[in-house]
This record gives structure tokens, C-alpha cells and sequence, in this order.
């Protein structure tokens, strides 16, 4: 099980990028992804429903046209072709928004994809309130809570471009079916190339001993700048960034609990079922400790620009930080 | 409540103006579809402004007809003709996708009153309009129900499990409009995933099936008239459109389905439909009340 | 809120009816519900998707053919056609298997019924891994974990017939979307017809101070035959019926934490985001203490008798008390 | 691997078993479908004895042809299928739908070794038929997919959209096949939601549509050589059956769709069709070699 991993970038080196990072779409990271496969396995193929620019599958359409298959507006047949071309032997990728990916065709993931236990591999794209001026309809921020319910299926959370190209390499790797849930707006990039990655295994970006900050998507960022302010108030907070939800990494959980005493969650996703509910099963079902969550609070989205968003719906590196501070009197009042 | 009395003149005049509100909010807004709005501009003006009864001042007028929009991404179009149909001052239409203002990206109820019920997710729009239509009829009501879906939506299943349920239980009291623009968000319909023969579609499926020129408005009113003539049928109108109808920089063109122009388009835009960006946001931001905006055709 | 509601019945007056509880089904509770409201409102219609029988509706059609509506083998349809006739004034209620209730028009509930907030009641028959026979694909088992993750939605998995039928009603006069899970084989009344029934306001059926067992639908019933043997044990356990998943009463959740130290949850549900889960959200957030999870391991159900399925699954009251002597163990330890 | 090869008098013999292995595993398990399984009987004999190139002892033979019951719930008529066929011993019916056992109460893959892919939610079928086409035509497999539907099952919106689908990639390997019993739980077909004109609809999808009567051993094996013979078109036979053909008491009614016979109407059902629940319950009890069972027709 990996702790601190030495390839982690840690607070230090982290500082300057945090300031000013290089900002950078999820989303390309998924088509820059498909490519990798595309040049490494023949028997990779990608699906689309009608969005193939959104979801950045032009890349691997434009490298890979005849493992290319464009399926219209329909979600549900989607889901089922990709199951169908799974049985065949090969390795489907579909790609459409995360709302339609996980809800519209949730039947179809739950019965011919995940009970059938066949290697489909979801693209959610637009995952999360940082959609922005398309609103609620299009803000995916139940899949988590979804697609953890769904025995057989694996949920992966990349943080930043190189981890959702990594995400969806490895993807391809693990031989059933599994989701990766991406963004549409740039986001701060926290990792490189060659750290690591692997599903299952969290990550420790910052050393810390007096509470965790526990996150996943864009919010591993928002949680790096809250652990930095945090210092700055003598607070030395811990910093996973728990890439995927199922499998969950318990180990790292419990230690982060047993170590720590209090933990944060911050996700870009509705509080019910979400990371910190899956945190919280951890938590209760090993070393029990107050926990804070930062998430969207069981409300629907709306239109509005990123940041203004990320605001409105307190899931910025303030929200954590208050969040933190109430985890840090609650543990220090027990 | 009267209907509003406008002539076939007026109505372009109208469509006119909707489609530079279109272009105007777009620009301000700088987020937001095209393509679909403007190639549903005239069937939309004469929904709007003909062959629907409804009554912005009283929006749970019970004698009033009930439509939705199944292709929420259409927003543009819907927003620009609530308000010229006096839903709300025109001026909101700037505020569009904003996080401030009631014009959300996809049609929503609790943010703009007049909208009966929410839509943004494809497909599901006509199985609204069945129950809507169902409903009415239960309570003896006189009411039509209109359902605006798009042609690449048509891919969606839901829609056939809707056009088997309207078909069997009779909902002559429905009339559903195709834009038939034959583009889609990834290209042409027909390469996508062909949707053609549609009117045999629709046919397999027991509707009145009417088919027009979706730009002419005198066939719009004729083809609006033939469905509420069908009897113990739904009707569904085949609008043939353009996508990005009167731009010519977007006509016919499926990569104007989901972006705005930018400021130079606009004007560009805006000129060819004899106004500038200038002269129709000092229209829009002007009209601060809400009411039939002034223009063709006299007032309700 | 109710802590111990005077009109529920206590431990002593449950031990006879514990040992041979009269046996009812939970979807005979749906469709005498039913009933009652067409008696009681005119506005309320019911939709079914080929399943008059095995929901039960047939009961309301029976005696209200003019407000039943039949759309055949269409969920997806049915879940906006109850939206459309919202909008025109009236109270719907579908009928399906949960398994398509809530995955197969999971984008309709979301996107038309919940974000528009239309008061749509969704009926999920043939909860729970009791379905039997029929097997994983009609077990559904995820309901909770989907309808939670939805904002405006409202989750009720009722213990018994009497609490379903009063659920069902109930949730005619919630102004809201809301979803109410019941099963298909008949199972222990514990409930009577006039024990108090909110939704929102779980009902403590039993005092106890070493540990608190929260559960919902048919493990209530495992749940009070499992206090009785802790009983036995010298343990003292409550008992809470939280029959509400959502909203949650978070109330006597940290009530039964802070007074018992210890708690164990028990639910017919994939272990994952469901009644497990919501406490435990609502655990670390208040009190964290020791929990125990008795649920369905994020397994897919299989065919089989009820009984030897609820056994060979692990949801039985002996699991119960097996997984309460775990929880006291780790609250003794801490 | 060499077909079968059986007269339309094995075929008809064949199909009896299979009525006859039907009743008698309901009339053991107690629980399960009677009505669809017993009017898909004939075509699936057809199917399973002549028309399909499968490989019970090589179940991963890659130029085996592929086949999938979209309508999980006919179990008994898979199972029975699959066992006459060699799959498995015909003993282990009698474990249909039991906790131990590998017979699920829906198509398990990773519980009945021949499945190929799970079903049980309805609709879902043709699509993963779709892709088992296109991924075969992919590879430059010369296999054929097989999709056997119920009608009641029409009335699922994504039965459409993979019809769309298919005829889109002109999947000519492809061929579903619709169990047209007229019934579903409900009750009747059209009196549930009306699916007519069925051919319509499907030629509007651009299938290649072929009728058939479904209990007609030689009409069946003539339509599905049709089948083989469409190019750039996907097939779907109309097989016009009888639910619950082979049991007067359970023709035509739709009551026996979900629930078996008890033990009194097995002993009458097996009567009618000239052998004893105890005669035939005792051939399956003695079958515990998978192999294709003895009777009607040369061995493979
Ligand atoms: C269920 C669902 N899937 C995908 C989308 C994304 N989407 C929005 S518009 C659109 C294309 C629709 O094509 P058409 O109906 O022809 O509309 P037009 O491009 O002509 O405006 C798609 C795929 C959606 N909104 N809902
Ligand atoms: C998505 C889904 N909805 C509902 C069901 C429940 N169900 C099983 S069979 C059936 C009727 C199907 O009718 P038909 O296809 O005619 O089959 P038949 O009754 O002729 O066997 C229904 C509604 C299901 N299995 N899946
Ligand atoms: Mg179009
Ligand atoms: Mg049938």
C-alpha cells in the first residue's frame, strides 16, 4: 500500500505551481489517453453518442477511424453496443456526459455491463459544477453514489490532466467494467507524468498529523491550497488524493484517521453517497473521528462561470479550510 | 383569453426580430446554440405568436394551451420569444447563462416562470407532452399541447416509446413539431445516425404525419390547422429547416450547433438582418416591462 | 422529533408477535394505499409498466379504471408521462420493479421529475435480495444509494404492510418527488395500524443504552428478534425504525451515537451508500462512534428460497447479533 | 464444427422434448415462466438443432455463431435448449431457479457456461446483439448473431434505437427474431400498448422484414435461410405464435405468462403431449452426460 509515494510532489515543491498552475482539461487527458491505448492495443474501440468533440474522442477518431464508432443520440444502446463488442473480445470505450453516462443508461452499466461483468470502460465527461454556463441538467455530480451502488464496477476520480490519462490507460488494463469521470473547464494540473498511479491506491500529496484532507477531481487542488493556508495558521493538515472511490483504499483511510483525528472531504459532487460518504463508511467501520464535508450541498446545479460556481456552492480552498477548522475544534473538544 | 391577430406579414416581421434576439443574447452572453434556435425561429413565432393560446399574465390561465420544448438546448430561441410574447421584459435576455438572472442554459421552471416543466436531457420531452396532453383530457379540459423536438433527437428510444403511447391512447389533443434541420452536434444526421425514412417512422407508429417547409410561414399556419383538424390521432409536423437560418456564415453548417458568435459575428450577423449589435441591445436593454414587445402586429 | 413514540410498541408486547409474527406483504400495503387515496383525493392517477399484479396496483384499477393508466413495458416513458400529468394538476404514482424504477428512468427521475420538482411518487416493488427466485436482475438492491444522490428526492423503505400503506398515503400529501421501496414475499408485520408514521421521523420500537441497531424495511424485523437475543446476552440494544432514508432523521441518529456509543445498521442493500452509509454520514458529522454494517456485500443477488438467501447473504438476525458484538467489542476498546 | 443434421421431422420431434423438458423442470422448480418459453419453442429448436453453428463442447470456438435471449425471462426454454443441445446434462433442469444449481431464474454468464451475455431487464437484447455484429464484422468473423424478442418487449424505447443502429452499420449479420405471441402480463398486447403494424415500423427502421408462422417447422427454417440471404440489411422474422402452445389449457392466455403449472396440470400437460411427468421427469434424472440428448436426429 503506498503512503507518502516518492514521486508525490510534496508541499514545498508544490508551493510556486499552487500559485500560478498550469491549467489544463481533464477531458484531454481521456482523448490523449484513448490515443495511448489506440497505439498500444488493437483491441481497443471507442464509442461515442453524438459528442465527440465535447469529449475530446477526436483525438483517438481522427488516429483510429475504423475502431471508431459513432452511435447518435442514444445512451442506452450505447451502453449495450459497447457490452455487445465486449463480448467479442475487445476493450470499449464509450464517452458521453457524465449525467447521461451514469443515469441514462444506468440499467443497461447495472444489468448487461456490470452483472454480465464484461470490460466496458465509461468516459463520464462533464463531471461536476465546473461545467458551468450549461447548467444543472448537465452538471453530472451523482455518479459516485451511482455507480459505487453497482456491484462489479470500479469508479475512478482523476485529479488533473496527467491522472485522467493515466486513468484511462490503466483502465484498459483491469479487465472489468469501470467509470472515469473527467471535467469539461482547464483545471489546475498537481501532478506529473510520472507519478504514480494506481486504482485502488490513494495518494499522499502532503505530509500532515493533524487532520486529513481527503479529495478527489479538481478538488485535490482546492485541498492543497487549503493545507498550504492551513500551515500558514500552524495547522499541519495531511493531503490524499483518493483517485478512486471503488475499490476504495480503506488502509489509507484508517491510518489517516488513526494518525490524524479528523478528517476533511472535498468533492465536486452531491454530499449523499458521494466521497464522504464513502470516507464515512471507512471511518466508522474502523477508527472512528469527526469528519467535515465539503461538497454540493443535495442541491442542483446552476449557470454561471467556474470559479463563481465553485463559490456559490462552497466547494472552493476557503470552504475547506473553514471546514477544517470546525474538524480541528470538534477533535479537539472530544 | 383573445388570440393575438397577426398577419402573415407580421409574423415574419416577428420571426425577424426574434432571430436578431437570438443573435444579441448570444452575443452578450458569449455562451450558448445557434444552430438550432435560428432554424426553429418560424415555426416557433407562429406557436407563439398564432397558433398557441397561452396568456404570459396569467400563467395558470386553465383554458391555456401547454407547450415544451424537448430540445432544452434551444434555449435561445425560447427565451427570445417568451419574452417578445411578453413572458418577461426583453431586457432579461441579456442576463442569459449568467449566474445572475432567471435564463438558465437549459430550460428551468423554478428559474423562469412560464416554463412548465424543466427539459435538457434529450428525449424525454414528448413523453412530458403525453402526460400533459392525458391529463388535460381526464379533466375535460379543451386545452392542445405542443412538443418542439429536434431531428437527431429523434435517435433518442424514449421518443418511440412516446409516439406507441400518444398513438394508443388517441391524443388528437397533441401536435408535436420536428425541427428537421438535418444536422446534429457531430455532423450531418444522415452520417450520424440516419433517422430517414421519418415520416414512414412516424407512420409505423400511427400518427398524422404533416410535412412542411419549416421557413414558410403560411405553411407553417396551414400544417398547425390540418393537425388540429386530425381526429383521434396525435399529429407530428415535419418541419424542414436550415440550421442557423438567415446567417448566411451559419447556414447549413453543423458546427454552429452549439457555439455563439463572437462580438465581429454578431454584428456580421446582426447587419444582414438590417440592424447592428448596437441599435438591438439598446432595443432589448429598453423594454423593461413585460408585454407583447412593440413591433409587428397589434397587441393582445 | 419522536424519540421513543408513545404508540410504538415496546419490547415486552413484541416478544410473542416476535416469535410467530403474522406474515403480511409490504405491496399489499402499496396497493391497499393505493386505495385509500383514490377514495380520499381525486387528483391521484396510477401508472404501471406491465406489472398491475405484481405491484398490486390492480387494486386501484380495480375500483378506479378511469384514473389508471397503462404504458406497457416503457419505464422510461412512464417516469415523464407522470411528469406531464403533474404539470396538469395531478398526484402520480408508478408502479415497477425497483430495479427499473430506479435505473431504468434514473435520467427521467433526476433531470424532468426531481429538478423540475414535480410531485411524482415512485413505487420500487420487489426491493431487496427477498425478491427470491427470480434472481439478480430483478433484485434491486441499489435504489437507496440513487434516489439519496438526487436533490428534491425523498427515500422511504417502510418495515411492513401497515407502515407501506401508510407511507404510501403519506407521501401523496409531501408536495415533493418521492420514491417508496417495498417487496415482493410476505414479511413480519411488527407495525400496527395506528403506530405513529412521519416521514422524515424515525421510530424508536425499542429502548436500549449498550448499542442502537438502525434499520430499515424487513430487517426491522431481524433487528428486534436480534435485541431480543442481545437481550438474553445481558446487551441492551435500541432499536430505531428509520424508515426515512431521506430526508435523514439525523437527530436520533446522534442521539442513539451519543447514548449507546456503539451502532449497527441493517439493511436489504448493497453495502455501498445506502442506509449504512446515511448514518454513517450523519455519524461522523455528529458523534462518531464504532458501526457495524449488516447489508449486501456489493454482491449481485441470485435465485433462491427468501430465507436462504437472506442467510447465504448475511442479512439475518443472527448476523445482526453477531456484528453487535463486534461493534461493543470495538466501543469497549476504544 | 459440423451442423446437425435433422429432418423437419427430428426438428418437430426435437421441439416436443423441449415442451415436454418445460413442463417438467416448472413442474420441479415451482416458479417461472410457462407461457413465453412454451411459444418460442419451435423457432428456438430451429435455431439451436439446424440453423446455428455452435459448439456446446468448445464453447469459445471463434467461428461459432452467437445467440442471445433478449427476453431473459423464457429461462425454461433456453435451458431446455441448451441442455437437448449438450451444454449441459439434462438433470440439472431440475435445479432450475434453486439457490444451488446453476440455473438462474435470468440468463447468467458467469452461472450457466453458454450464456453469453446476462439479461432479465427487458430491451437491452438487440443492442448487445448490435455489438456482437459489428465487433464480429470488425475482426472479419463470418459469424452470425442471433436476438431472439418478445413483442410485449417492443414497446421498450431502446429496442428502436438499436434497430436504427443496425440498419445504420447495415449489420446483415444480424438476425432477431420476434416471439409474436400477442400477450404479455398485462394481458393482451394491443390492449396493453399497441405495437401494430409491427412490419411497418420495422421496414421504417430499414430491416429487411420477414413473417413467418412460428410453430411451422418448414416455414422456419425457410425464413431464417431468407435471413441469411439479406446483404446490407439487418433481418427480423415475425414468428406468429401461440403463447403457451402445446398445453390446451395454457394457449392463448396470457395468465400462464409468469407462473408454472402446478403438479396436477404438469401430469395433464405431459399427458397431452404423450409421456408422464414420472416417464419424462425420470429421462431427464437419467441424462447426466452433457451431450446432445438422445432421441430425434443423428448426433453431431
Ligand atoms: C440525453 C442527452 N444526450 C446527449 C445530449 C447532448 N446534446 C445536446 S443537443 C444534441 C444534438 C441534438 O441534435 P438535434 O436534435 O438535431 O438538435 P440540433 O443540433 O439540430 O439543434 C446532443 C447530443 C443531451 N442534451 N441529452
Ligand atoms: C425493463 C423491464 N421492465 C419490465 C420487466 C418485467 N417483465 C418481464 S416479462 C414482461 C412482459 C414481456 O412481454 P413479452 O415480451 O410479450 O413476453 P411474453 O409475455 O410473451 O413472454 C415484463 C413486463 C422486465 N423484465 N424488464
Ligand atoms: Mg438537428
Ligand atoms: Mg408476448
Amino acid at each position: 500500500m503506498t503512503g507518502a509515494t516518492p514521486a508525490a510532489p510534496q508541499a514545498e515543491t508544490l508551493a510556486p505551481t499552487l500559485a500560478k498552475p498550469e491549467m489544463k482539461r481533464t477531458r484531454e487527458g481521456f482523448g490523449h489517453g484513448l490515443v495511448d491505448l489506440g497505439q498500444k492495443r488493437a483491441d481497443v474501440v471507442v464509442l461515442v453518442g453524438d459528442l465527440s468533440g465535447s469529449t475530446n474522442v477526436t483525438f483517438f477518431a481522427e488516429k483510429f477511424p475504423e475502431r471508431f464508432i459513432q452511435v447518435g443520440v442514444a445512451e442506452q444502446n450505447m451502453m449495450c453496443v459497447a457490452a455487445g463488442l465486449a463480448a467479442t473480445g475487445k476493450i470499449p470505450f464509450l464517452a458521453t456526459y457524465g449525467a447521461f453516462a451514469s443515469c441514462r443508461s444506468a440499467d443497461q452499466m447495472r444489468v448487461t455491463v456490470a452483472y454480465t461483468d464484461l470490460p466496458v470502460k465509461i468516459g463520464g465527461a462533464h463531471g461536476g459544477i465546473s461545467v458551468g454556463p450549461d447548467g444543472a441538467t448537465h452538471q453530472a455530480m451523482e455518479e459516485i453514489a451511482i455507480v459505487r451502488s453497482i456491484p462489479n464496477m470500479k469508479m475512478i476520480v482523476p485529479c488533473d490532466y496527467w491522472e485522467t490519462r493515466k486513468a484511462t490507460v490503466a483502465a484498459a488494463d483491469d479487465p472489468h467494467p469501470n467509470y472515469i469521470r473527467f471535467g469539461r473547464e482547464p483545471v489546475p494540473v498537481v501532478t506529473g507524468p510520472d507519478s504514480p498511479f494506481t486504482i485502488g491506491k490513494a495518494n499522499q500529496l502532503r505530509e500532515g498529523s493533524d487532520l486529513a484532507i481527503i479529495a478527489c477531481g479538481v478538488m485535490v487542488y482546492e485541498a492543497l491550497v487549503a493545507a498550504q493556508e492551513l500551515e500558514s495558521r500552524g495547522i499541519s493538515a495531511r493531503v490524499l488524493n483518493m483517485h478512486t472511490l471503488k475499490p476504495l483504499d480503506a488502509e489509507a483511510i484508517a491510518r489517516a484517521a488513526r494518525e490524524c483525528g479528523a478528517i476533511v472531504t472535498a468533492e465536486e459532487h452531491q454530499i449523499h453517497g458521494g466521497l464522504g460518504g464513502a470516507v464515512a463508511e471507512a471511518v466508522v467501520q474502523s477508527h472512528p473521528v469527526p469528519m467535515e464535508f465539503v461538497a454540493v450541498h443535495d442541491r442542483f446545479g446552476r449557470s454561471g462561470k467556474q470559479d463563481e460556481l465553485m463559490a456559490a456552492f462552497g466547494i472552493k480552498a476557503p470552504d475547506v479550510v473553514r471546514a477544517a477548522e470546525r474538524a480541528l475544534a470538534r477533535k479537539r473538544a472530544r | 383569453m383573445p388570440r393575438l391577430d397577426m398577419t402573415v406579414q407580421d409574423l415574419k416581421e416577428r420571426a425577424l426580430f426574434v432571430r436578431r434576439d437570438i443573435v444579441a443574447l448570444l452575443a452578450r452572453s458569449q455562451s450558448g446554440h445557434s444552430g438550432g434556435p435560428l432554424s426553429s425561429a418560424d415555426f416557433g413565432t407562429v406557436l407563439f405568436f398564432h397558433e398557441m393560446n397561452v396568456n404570459p399574465r396569467r400563467l395558470d390561465d386553465p383554458s391555456r394551451d401547454m407547450w415544451h420544448f424537448s430540445i432544452g438546448h434551444v434555449t435561445p430561441v425560447i427565451y427570445a420569444l417568451m419574452g417578445e410574447r411578453g413572458y418577461f421584459p426583453l431586457v432579461d435576455l441579456l442576463q442569459f447563462r449568467q449566474f445572475k438572472g432567471h435564463l438558465q442554459g437549459h430550460p428551468s421552471k423554478h428559474d423562469t416562470p412560464g416554463i412548465e416543466v424543466s427539459s435538457g436531457s434529450l428525449g424525454q420531452g414528448l413523453s412530458v407532452a403525453c402526460g400533459m396532453a392525458l391529463g388535460s383530457r381526464m379533466d375535460g379540459i379543451e386545452r392542445r399541447i405542443y412538443c418542439v423536438m429536434g431531428d437527431g433527437e429523434q435517435q433518442e428510444g424514449q421518443i418511440w416509446e412516446a409516439a406507441m403511447f400518444a398513438a394508443h391512447y388517441k391524443l388528437d389533443n397533441l401536435c408535436a413539431v420536428i425541427d428537421y434541420n438535418r444536422k446534429q452536434i457531430d455532423g450531418d444526421v444522415q452520417d450520424v445516425m440516419g433517422i430517414a425514412p421519418l415520416a414512414d417512422k412516424w407512420r409505423g407508429f400511427n400518427w398524422n404525419v404533416i410535412e412542411a417547409d419549416g421557413h414558410d410561414v403560411a405553411a407553417l399556419l396551414k400544417s398547425f390547422e390540418d393537425a388540429r383538424g386530425a381526429r383521434g390521432k396525435p399529429s407530428v409536423i415535419l418541419a424542414r429547416t436550415v440550421m442557423g437560418k438567415g446567417v448566411s456564415f451559419m447556414e447549413d453548417d453543423y458546427k454552429w450547433h452549439g457555439v455563439p458568435p463572437n462580438r465581429e459575428q454578431a454584428e456580421q450577423a446582426l447587419r444582414e438582418m438590417g440592424t447592428s449589435l448596437e441599435e438591438w441591445t439598446a432595443r432589448l436593454e429598453s423594454h423593461t416591462k413585460p408585454e407583447v414587445a412593440p413591433g409587428a402586429g397589434r397587441r393582445s
